[in-house]
């Protein structure tokens, strides 16, 4: 095996095209990625194909109005955006909304996340080509769309939430409907681990795929899922409880391997805990009003107030600055998957194109909440 | 050598468990609606205060078509801008002569429908609202009192 | 053996067309190219419909297990949406992207569905021996392995004609892939030669005859190349879990992601056309070909034609289950699983089946 | 279960480190620190210059006890006489956040990259770049991020005009409706 037997090789490495339209880019992403064979040499993610400018709208709307624009960036965690601004307001108006109205936000945020990881679920399923558990996954969040919409008359975009309280009550009916949803879905939820958390094939795609440290995590900025999958225990839920989560208990899921895997079991227990929650907070429900007396027209101080919330995709921000006016003067949102999807680049290099496309879907990452 | 053998075992374990499960799920009853084909009580119906199509209810006091007094308060709760209002008249005599809604720029928040202080606009449980054309989605004044026949009460989450 | 109805009804056309060629004065030669021709028509059709009915039941089937109906609109249950779609597709534009090579990009799909379906001429469909298949080699199974690898070149040819990037990598692991899995394939239809002592299919499925115990399925000593088979051939027709050569989450759609229209339409043929084949000779290895399990004390009103059939039909809904249950594997372990897995199995199947026809528990002619 | 060794230190504990970093931040920075106090929910508010913005994140995230040494996110406003650019500092044990902002010239507003701190700041400064018109001085890759290569001002600054396109939206509807609605065809887009 000497140099001067073997005449170098010409070799090439190839630029491919991830996007912007690409089966599984979840959104329209792009990424250039520089390939030798199959394995890649660099990646370079370009973003703004869903920029919506949600936060220049923002300077055009009055604080109520602009409760409809929250549902629209992460489209899969409505309700949590929401809450995310109304808090931000509430906190500007140093409003304190009734305690009925703080459980059922929260209430709404769970069922928001169990429904945003079983999308995840699904469409990890289809990164990994096992087609089928993404619609199982989808069956079941229909059963919480229709919650939603027993709820707030909408299915994907809510606008439920009010300053210092919500629209509507809890309409009748719906605690049986969660019940029975409690009952109906673990089962279903270990089913689909059946199919895909356990198969040998799809350990064998995750496992020690996408690798992150936890140092690298965080100086990413990387929050959610992502980093409790590098055994960091980071959730506002926890360290900065807000509306009701100081009244329920729950587990943080750690997991220490920093991998695809990691992530992914991370997500199937958060299901559990959020199933969790909810039941605990269906008992401790209290009575009472839903909307706390805020004036008509709303002219908070001027003042600004950066809120942190836990989104399903990480640490949802939301900074507010008001001049007095009944229009924000700045607003401004951080998207988790912005800062996730970052740390990509560093996650996949040196892997192969399958493994691109598991890391990609581990991130959980959804376009509009990337560019807002 | 032992845990070479115990691995492929666990393997094709989860693989036949994955069989399973999808043999179990090839007998379930099956939940897709066949839109527009199907019985039309097996279609997914929409349930109390959806948020669909538009509607202006009548009003029931004498001398009055409509509830509305094109006060406008629709108009500007609207975070797109998407009604336009005409109104005629003074007082109690006011009522609108042009009422638009243009489909094509609504965001269905219910806003508009929340800063109504006589109930007199509701959202309805249309979802057919799809159109040809951006003109085709304007709903006029005629077209929204239509929609509101029979209907007494603002749609709401019950 | 007593002749089958399909045997009956293919030998009288046979005189009756031979009566009338003598009438006419056509000579014999003309005679057997017509009836050539028309072996190849009745194979090509057979495949047509095959894959029509493949196709309808891939969407049935992958639409139940995942709680929907699949195709419901056209015809009763949906049962005209894949001749609809075949329509569809002969009546779409044939697009070659700027700078292809034209006609590497055109006979890409045409060799490959061409080496599919030679495989065909040397099926057994049936009792008796010319009447029911185009040509009773000696040598059909090598025959059938060694075209059916052919394919392998339409798609390298198809993937490096259209000047994508997908499409290349696509055709590559397609390559590696079908290399790698032939040689699993080939251990594994070797133990089943081992065990009758032929090449032939025909000597294979009379190697079966009897009960339904003399089917090779049942025979112990032939599972580890029963398992290397199944592997093996999912792998060969390119489906899930082994599907990587057109990935669609990674690849887009790997070697015919520039293809369109009928050509589109070829690769797609051959690809449900392999999935038969693969299907009838898993039937022919393992399951008895045209024999019919049950006892011969009974008589069956069924042709063996159909009991082919039906025995190939069960085989692809069984790799339909496996295609909508399973996740992809990763290109390397993918070649791992091969060369690391599946051969070393292979050898062991071999030794297994040798020992065993050794010590006489097979009847075959060794 | 896996989570209770970091429960969150009481607010007041929280207050008190925060009033520590404080004090040390004023000792060491008295000149160019503007502002470093604990807001109402414990979150420390800097506000520096522009020059020793750097040094003051440094500081931040390497010496204070104890330290805030990730960066959450990084925002700019537009306050019409001068932009201003904040830092969001976390803490990942007790989530704790820091607010560090300095104040720029609207015009020719230039400030040091933080790239070198954090990585979370390279598609940070990046969109703050494209949408305030801020030059990060030293970033590795000083491309557009969010938006096309060749877009034309800053979109998130007060003063910033719509460009006129045939593919933005018509005016709405309670703007000109009648126009729109006489009952014809839509309004053309004419493509190029």
């Amino acid at each position: 095996m000497s140099e001067t037997a073997q005449a170098p090789l010409r070799t090439e490495d190839i630029t491919v095209n991830v996007g912007p339209q690409h089966p599984s880019t979840h959104g329209v992403l792009r990424f250039v990625v520089t390939l030798e064979g199959e394995t890649i040499r660099e990646c370079v993610p370009h973003i703004g194909y869903l920029h919506s400018s949600l936060e220049k709208i923002a300077e055009t709307l009055r604080f109520g109005q602009y409760i409809t624009n929250t549902d629209r960036f992460d489209y899969l965690n409505g309700l949590g955006n929401e809450l995310c601004y109304v808090q931000a307001v509430e906190r500007l108006l140093g409003v304190e909304p009734p305690p009925r109205t703080q459980f059922i936000r929260t209430l709404m945020a769970e069922l928001k996340r169990i429904s945003s990881h079983l999308v995840y679920l699904g469409t990890y399923g289809n990164d990994t080509g096992a087609v089928t558990v993404f619609l199982h996954a989808f069956r079941e969040r229909e059963l919480l769309m229709n919650m939603f919409e027993a709820v707030t008359g909408g299915r994907l975009l809510y606008n439920y939430l009010r300053i210092g309280g919500l629209r509507n009550d809890l309409p009748t009916g719906f605690d049986e409907q969660v019940c029975s949803f409690l009952e109906h879905f673990p089962p279903r939820l270990e089913e689909m681990n059946d199919l895909l958390t356990k198969n040998r094939i799809f350990i064998a795609r995750t496992r020690g795929v996408g690798l992150l440290t936890a140092e690298q995590a965080l100086s990413y900025g990387v929050t959610g899922p992502t980093l409790r999958g590098c055994g960091v225990s980071y959730d506002m839920r926890k360290l900065r409880p807000y509306a009701a989560y100081d009244q329920v208990e729950f587990d943080v899921p750690t997991f220490p391997e920093g991998d695809c895997l990691a992530r992914h079991l991370v997500r199937m227990e958060e299901m559990r805990q959020s199933l969790r929650i909810v039941r605990q907070l269906l008992d401790k429900m209290p009575d009472g009003e839903v909307q706390a007396d805020v004036p008509r027209r709303l002219k908070p101080e001027p003042g600004e107030v950066y809120e942190r919330v836990e989104s399903p995709r990480g640490e949802l921000g939301c900074y507010l600055v008001s001049d007095g006016s009944d229009k924000p003067y700045r607003m401004h949102w951080r998207g988790p998957s912005f800062y996730n999807l970052q740390a990509l680049p560093e996650m996949v290099r040196g892997g192969l194109v399958a493994d691109f496309i598991a890391t990609l879907g581990s991130l959980d990452p959804v376009a509009p909440d990337i560019d807002r | 050598m032992w845990g070479y053998v115990r691995d492929i075992w666990q393997g094709a374990k989860s693989i036949v468990v994955g069989h399973i499960v999808t043999f179990r799920n090839f007998w379930r009853p099956k939940i897709t609606d066949r839109y527009p084909h199907g019985n039309a009580d097996e279609n997914w119906q929409p349930g109390p205060g959806y948020r669909g199509g538009f509607a202006l209810l009548k009003s029931d006091k004498e001398g009055r078509e409509l509830r509305c007094t094109a006060c406008m308060s629709c108009a500007r709760a609207c975070p797109v801008g998407c009604i336009h209002i005409e109104g005629e008249g003074k007082g109690k005599e006011r009522h609108p002569v042009s009422f638009y809604i243009d489909m094509g720029l609504c965001v269905y928040c219910h806003q508009c429908v929340e800063a109504c202080p006589s109930e007199a606009l509701t959202m309805t449980d249309e979802y057919e609202i799809s159109g040809t054309s951006r003109a085709s989605l304007v709903r006029d004044l005629a077209q929204l009192i239509a929609a509101g026949e029979g209907q007494t009460e603002v749609s709401r989450v019950l | 053996m007593a002749s089958s109805l399909v045997h009956t009804i293919l030998s009288t056309i046979r005189i009756w067309a031979e009566n009338l060629a003598g009438r006419w004065g056509i000579p014999p030669l003309f005679v057997s190219i017509l009836a050539w021709i028309a072996a190849f028509v009745f194979v090509i059709v057979l495949v047509l419909l095959m894959v029509l009915l493949a196709v309808y039941l891939e969407r049935k089937v992958s639409g139940y297990i995942q709680s929907r109906l699949g195709p419901m609109r056209v015809g009763p249950i949906g049962l005209f949406q894949t001749p609809m779609d075949a329509l569809k597709i002969l009546s779409k534009e044939d697009i070659v992207p700027r700078g292809a090579d034209k006609i590497m990009h055109t006979i890409g799909p045409v060799f490959f569905f061409v080496a599919v379906v030679i495989g065909y001429v040397v099926i057994p469909w049936d009792h008796g021996a010319i009447a029911a298949r185009v040509v009773d080699l000696n040598i059909g199974i090598l025959l059938i392995v060694a075209v059916s690898s052919l394919g392998l070149l339409g798609i390298m040819v198809g993937g490096w004609g259209s000047n994508n990037k997908w499409s290349l990598l696509g055709a590559m692991r397609a390559v590696a892939q079908m290399i790698s899995y032939e040689v699993a394939l080939l251990l594994a239809i070797v133990c089943v030669v081992v065990q009758a002592g032929s090449m032939s299919l025909s000597v294979i499925t009379a190697d079966q005859s009897g009960t339904l115990l003399e089917w090779n399925i049942l025979r112990w000593w032939l599972w580890p190349a029963l398992l290397l088979y199944a592997i093996a051939s999912i792998a060969e027709s390119k489906r899930v879990p082994f599907d990587i050569p057109e990935a669609e989450s990674e690849l887009v759609a790997g070697y015919h992601t520039e293809y369109s229209g009928m050509k589109f339409g070829f690769f797609f043929l051959g690809e449900y056309a392999h999935l038969f084949i693969i299907a009838l000779i898993g039937a022919v290895l393992f399951l008895g070909g045209w024999q019919s399990p049950l006892p011969a004390s009974v008589a069956d009103p069924i042709p063996g034609f159909v009991w082919l059939m039906g025995k190939a039909l069960a085989i692809i809904v069984v790799t339909m289950w496996i295609r909508w249950t399973l996740p992809r594997l990763r290109v390397d372990q993918l070649m791992e699983f091969a060369w690391k897995g599946l051969v070393p199995l292979g050898f062991v199947a071999i030794m297994v089946t040798g020992l065993a026809v050794a010590l006489g528990l097979g009847g075959g002619g060794m | 279960m896996t989570d209770h060794e970091t429960t969150p230190a009481s607010t007041s504990a929280g207050g008190d480190n925060n009033a520590h970093i404080a004090q040390a931040l004023h000792q060491r920075f008295s000149d160019h620190l503007l502002r470093a106090e604990v807001d109402a929910v414990g979150t420390l508010q800097v506000a520096v210059d522009a020059g020793v913005l750097v040094e003051v994140c440094r500081f931040l995230s390497e010496e204070a006890q104890p330290p805030y040494p990730y960066l959450s996110d990084a925002f700019g406003a537009d306050y019409e006489d001068h932009l201003q650019v904040l830092y969001h500092l976390f803490r990942a044990e007790t989530g704790e956040g820091a607010l560090v902002r300095t104040d720029l010239p609207r015009e020719d507003a230039v400030l040091p990259t933080l790239t070198g701190l954090y990585n979370t700041a390279k598609w940070a400064e990046r969109e703050i770049a494209e949408m305030f018109g801020v030059t990060f001085e030293g970033h590795p890759d000083p491309r557009k991020l969010l938006l096309p290569d060749d877009w034309a001002g800053y979109p998130l600054r007060k003063d910033y005009q719509r460009p006129d396109h045939p593919y933005l939206r018509p005016e709405p509807l309670h703007e000109n409706p009648p126009a729109f609605l006489a009952g014809q065809a839509e309004p053309e887009v004419t493509e190029e």
